[in-house]
């Protein structure tokens, strides 16, 4: 099966997915730049799934947009938006930071157009198919011990965010 | 052109994993206008049922039995004012009846009405389905947010944290489920709601009489998960009438209002798809074992015209029944003409060609419309949940229960 | 028009990256901090997954153990900061320059 | 947070910032007066911290009508129409308990056949009363169907008061010295078979309910009031016998023609939402008893006392009390000896009664809050008066 269209969707979810990204880091609502980083977080989703990785995918949309995202808006909503929204949205050192970030884009920049060779073209003939079945091979074979560690590190940011949200113990 | 129409219906293929663009846009608007009807016989339906169950009779002014009510209602609410509060965030306002509506709708990309009947069959279709329901509750956090007021707010801090809560147990029950797909000869498993049902053919048993009880707790489990995921009683929390006045959508009103109802019902009715289509065997017919063979075939086969056909009757009896008074005419030609409407599919289902393909569907819907009754008859029954209640039930008692079911369906699939 | 490339997605991937450094470093909200982390590590994941394309799918793997993490890291970042607001009633980053207090 | 009200309640200490929901900020909302679950017109002002109540306070009088203002411009006849408005689901109550009130002071005694009429109207319009007050309860707490079914009940219950005085709800159904009408033909067969009708159709609304999971889960250890507490705020009625005190007005000074009759008085133990609601239905139970008995031996006789055409009791002051629905209905009226009151003033027991809700719902969630409102069974039209 050959994908339809594929520049096509592929510009309009890295449009998306690029203004988004803006969006979260300019507005002074944090709600509004939650909405920006779910925009982005979807279309992210999208490109995935253009890169034959459904599983991920569908891992990004369930845990991100559906769990992580949820919790922001809750926190947004606990704590008072009302004073930083009318203070200022920025820190004193934003000009450094902007200088940062822009020598670290043209670092990638650099990169990109000097090795033109290190990214091939055409990748591995990848079945989506068979992808989560592979997925769930590599997470219980190859993985094993790294999936038994994130589900520790799980259990630790539970205990961890119970002990630091909850008022008594 | 009639030969390209017969040989895509002569296939076996869904339009999407045919990447057939044309034919999946058929059935995105046909699942659209099926779902925008489905929602309103099932508020007809609704308010029918629940005033039958309190010795009422519900709508009977519009349209002969109220029939034409829900369309009332849709026009009256369409031509409502559009109130905005002053405070509200409006772009915010504006977007969280879309997202809600975008989410319930999307869901039904990957519903499958039958082995050719749907959109497309992702890998990853039962994933799909999870995540973009789950998406739905961003948009009630941002209603009840953006609204400025303190009551959506509640509603929407309670709904955030009873739809992330039961998912996790509505997750659990689905992986059970999973689960018993891959236990056939080469212990693969799918993801794909086509294959779950396809694996439910190949084993010879719908999914819910698998390993027994445990297919049957696992179901239970998602059952209740959902009603609290659609916000349905007695898991009415976030918008709890008697203590919320109506929770997240308080400041809604008019289209806007009927966009969150609207996605309500398709939300019920996603969710039951997938109750369907992981363990009642989705499009297959029931009693295949005992009632086997070709003879069999035929009698089911005939079932979906049949009820049309008993519907249309019922309808016709009506018609009779109907007060013979000049103020009542129209109504009784309208309740006719109904009847004949229904006796007219259902002898359309009847033609053969036609009927082996509408069986699918119609079973499925069937077992569908078995769900959005139970949900009526919830909320007739019980008394709400309170909150602290509610996610007692979640995480002491469904997810302990989940995670016992599904430990113990991997070790009776492994021993078996 | 032009085939999509991996280096299409590795672009795609950079602009991501770069944005949530900007806004780590210039806004002053923890909320929008964090949702710039957040911005990071999903540049980082479409990395990733862009790679798994020319080496298998372990990239697709390590993209699931990142999410994992930012799911870690986003509840305890919330816990503290909620924890943080609940004392001083500031959530911004600049005001907490104090390791105790 | 402008309202003169709000700002005038210190003890709440509403100043404190309001915009968060954080335990160093609490929230502040209003449930009513337009609000479906607080059954009229109460404002209640709720301090809450999340879902849970730190303090309650009850803003009345959406509904004052200055009842006990109008009695001293009207002759004591005249305004007994008035008390109908007051608990206007249990109005033959309010009429019971003045007609009382006015006798005992002219020191005249109501013939024994008027004494059974009130009686089983009395009765039915506690059984009415209950029934509506379960209906709303259950409706407020989320189940929806024993609205209609009390409801249907009642209507029965309104029927009767209908044949027998022409008006439904407000009946103005006795007279100071008697009753002024006769029943009507088949009045005693109409409630007996409304008797056999009803009682079925009770232990119906039990079985949606009593044991039903949620429901219990709702009710049981919500709003918990003591004996001590409630005797302390003068609490009476259903809630005051559900906290374990047997005490009922129709036992403890007998009135009417309750001494003839033998009834129990349900009493519950725990106190709490649960046994007020298993007193209420055993109360119900307990009305049909002294129907069934009272119209099995209504005397024949005249049913008017021999009362002067003006009424001019003497002068002095009496205060007299009758059980109605609700708890302690109690009238005290002063008289100058002309015709009109020199004063009167009700002991209404709902508003009462509603001095215990911030007591049964502080430190319970704002689901509970409606669930107590709801058991304490009050009529604002009573409270405000």
């Amino acid at each position: 099966m050959n994908p339809v269209a594929t520049p096509f969707f592929f510009y309009l979810l890295s449009t998306l997915a690029i203004l988004g990204g803006v969006m979260v880091i300019v507005r002074r609502n944090a709600v509004h730049s939650a909405i920006a980083l779910i925009v982005t977080l979807l279309s992210v989703a999208g490109l995935y799934l253009m890169l034959y990785a459904p599983f991920v995918a569908g891992v990004q949309i369930i845990v991100y947009a559906g769990g992580i995202m949820v919790l922001f808006l809750f926190v947004i909503m606990l704590v008072n938006i009302d004073r930083s929204m009318k203070e200022r949205a920025f820190n004193k050192q934003w000009w450094i930071a902007i200088a940062a970030a822009v020598a670290l884009g043209a670092l990638f920049v650099s990169v990109f157009v000097k090795s033109k060779g290190l990214f091939p073209e055409r990748g591995l003939p990848l079945a989506e198919e068979s992808n989560t079945q592979q997925i769930g091979l590599y997470l219980y074979g190859n993985y094993m011990f790294a999936f038994e560690i994130a589900s520790l590190l799980l259990l630790v940011a539970i205990i961890g965010a119970v002990v630091m949200a909850k008022k008594r113990i | 052109m009639l030969e390209y129409i017969k040989s895509y219906l002569g296939s076996n293929l869904t339009p999407g994993s045919a990447g057939n663009m044309l034919w999946a846009f058929v059935y995105i608007a046909l699942i659209f206008l099926g779902l925008s009807v489905a929602v309103i016989a099932m508020n007809w339906l609704e308010r029918k049922i629940l005033a039958h169950m309190q010795v009422r009779l519900g709508p009977m002014r519009v349209g002969p039995h109220g029939l034409l009510q829900p369309v009332a209602d849709a026009l009256k609410l369409l031509l409502k004012e559009d109130i905005m509060p002053a405070e509200a965030d409006k772009l915010v306002f504006w977007l969280a009846p879309l997202i809600v509506v975008l989410a319930a709708f999307a869901v039904f990309t990957v519903v499958p009405f039958g082995p050719t009947h749907a959109v497309t069959d992702m890998n990853i279709g039962i994933l799909f389905m999870l995540g973009v329901s789950s998406l739905g509750v961003l948009g009630i956090v941002m209603a009840g947010w953006a609204s400025n007021s303190h009551y959506p707010l509640i509603g929407a801090l309670r709904s955030s944290a009873q739809m992330v809560s039961y998912e996790v147990a509505m997750g659990l029950a689905v992986v059970s489920a999973v689960l018993m797909t891959s236990m056939n000869a080469q212990g693969t498993g799918t993801l794909s709601m086509i294959g779950i049902v396809q694996a439910q053919q190949q084993q010879g048993v719908w999914f819910i009489f698998k390993f027994f009880p445990l297919g049957f707790m696992a179901m239970g489990i998602f059952a209740i998960a959902m009603v609290a995921e659609t916000n349905r009683a007695p898991f009415d929390l976030p918008e709890a009438e008697s203590e919320l006045t109506a929770g997240f959508h308080t400041e809604y009103s008019g289209f806007r209002w009927s966009l969150f109802f609207l996605a309500e019902y398709s939300a019920m009715i996603a969710v039951s798809s997938i109750a369907v289509t992981l363990w009642l065997g989705g499009w297959l017919r029931p009693f295949p074992n005992l009632l086997g063979g070709p003879l069999w075939d035929l009698v089911f086969s005939l079932a979906p015209g049949l009820s049309f056909l008993a519907l249309g009757a019922m309808a016709a009896f009506n018609t009779f029944r109907m007060p013979r008074h000049s103020f009542f005419r129209v109504q009784t030609v309208g309740l006719a003409l109904f009847a004949v409407l229904l006796a007219m599919i259902g002898v359309l289902m009847l033609a053969p060609g036609v009927r082996e393909r509408v069986q699918d569907i119609f079973w499925f819907c069937f077992k569908v419309a078995v769900f959005m009754y139970l949900y009526i008859w919830y909320r007739g029954t019980f008394p709400r949940y309170r909150f602290d209640q509610l996610m007692r039930v979640g995480w002491k008692v469904l997810l302990p229960a989940g995670l016992g079911v599904l430990i113990l369906t991997a070790i009776v699939g492994v021993l078996v | 028009m032009v085939p999509i490339t991996t280096t299409h997605y590795l672009v795609v991937a950079a602009a991501l990256f770069v944005l949530g450094v900007i806004g780590v470093l210039t806004r002053r909200n923890v909320v929008i901090v964090l949702m710039s982390i957040e911005l990071i590590l999903n540049a980082v994941n479409l990395n990733l997954v862009a790679f798994s394309r020319m080496w298998g799918l372990h990239g697709q793997v390590f993209a699931i153990f990142v999410v994992v993490d930012a799911a870690a890291e986003a509840a305890v970042g919330l816990g503290i900061l909620i924890a943080f607001f609940r004392n001083k009633e500031t959530i911004n980053v600049d005001e907490i320059d104090l390791l105790k207090w | 947070m402008n309202d003169p009200i709000t700002h005038s309640l210190s003890h709440l200490d509403l100043n404190t910032k309001d915009e968060t929901f954080l335990d160093s900020n609490e929230l502040i909302i209003n449930m009513g007066p337009q609000h479906p679950a607080t059954h009229g017109v109460l404002r209640v002002i709720l301090k809450l911290d999340g879902e849970k109540v730190l303090g309650t306070e009850c803003v009345i009088g959406y509904l004052h009508r200055g009842v006990e203002k109008i009695a001293e411009h009207r002759t004591y006849t005249m305004f007994n129409p008035y008390v109908d408005r007051m608990d206007y689901v249990a109005a033959v109550s309010n009429g019971l308990g003045y007609c009382q009130a006015v006798e005992t002071l002219m020191n005249v005694e109501a013939p024994p056949r008027a004494k059974y009429i009130r009686v089983i109207l009395t009765e039915l319009n506690r059984l009415a009363s209950h029934q509506l007050w379960l209906g709303t309860h259950a409706l407020d707490i989320g189940a929806i169907t024993p609205l209609f079914y009390t409801f249907r009940d009642r209507e029965e219950i309104l029927k009767i008061f209908e044949k027998y005085c022409g008006a439904r709800l407000t009946t103005h159904a006795f007279r100071i010295g008697g009753c002024l009408y006769e029943t009507y033909d088949g009045f005693e067969r109409e409630v007996k078979k409304f008797l056999t009708f009803v009682a079925p159709k009770i232990d119906e609304y039990e079985e949606l309910l009593t044991t039903n999971r949620i429901w219990v889960e709702r009710t049981r250890g919500v709003g918990y009031i003591s004996a001590e507490d409630c005797i302390a705020l003068g609490v009476t009625g259903p809630v005051l016998r559900a906290s374990g005190v047997r005490w009922d007005l129709r036992k403890a000074q007998p009135y009417a023609a309750y001494s003839d009759f033998d009834f129990d008085i349900p009493i519950g133990e725990n106190g709490d939402t649960y046994d007020r609601y298993l007193v209420r239905m055993a109360e119900m139970r307990q009305s049909l008893r002294i129907i069934q008995q009272a119209v099995d031996g209504i005397p024949e006789g005249p049913i008017m006392a021999k009362i002067p055409k003006v009424i001019k009791p003497p002068v002095g002051e009496i205060y007299h009390s009758i059980e109605a629905p609700k708890g302690e209905l109690g009238y005290f009226i002063v008289s100058d000896g002309s015709t009109q009151p020199y004063r009167l003033r009700v002991r209404p027991p709902s508003f009462i009664n509603l001095q215990a809700l911030d007591q049964m719902v502080k430190g319970q969630m704002i689901a509970d809050v409606v669930a107590v409102i709801g058991t304490l069974d009050i009529v604002l039209g009573e409270v405000d008066r």
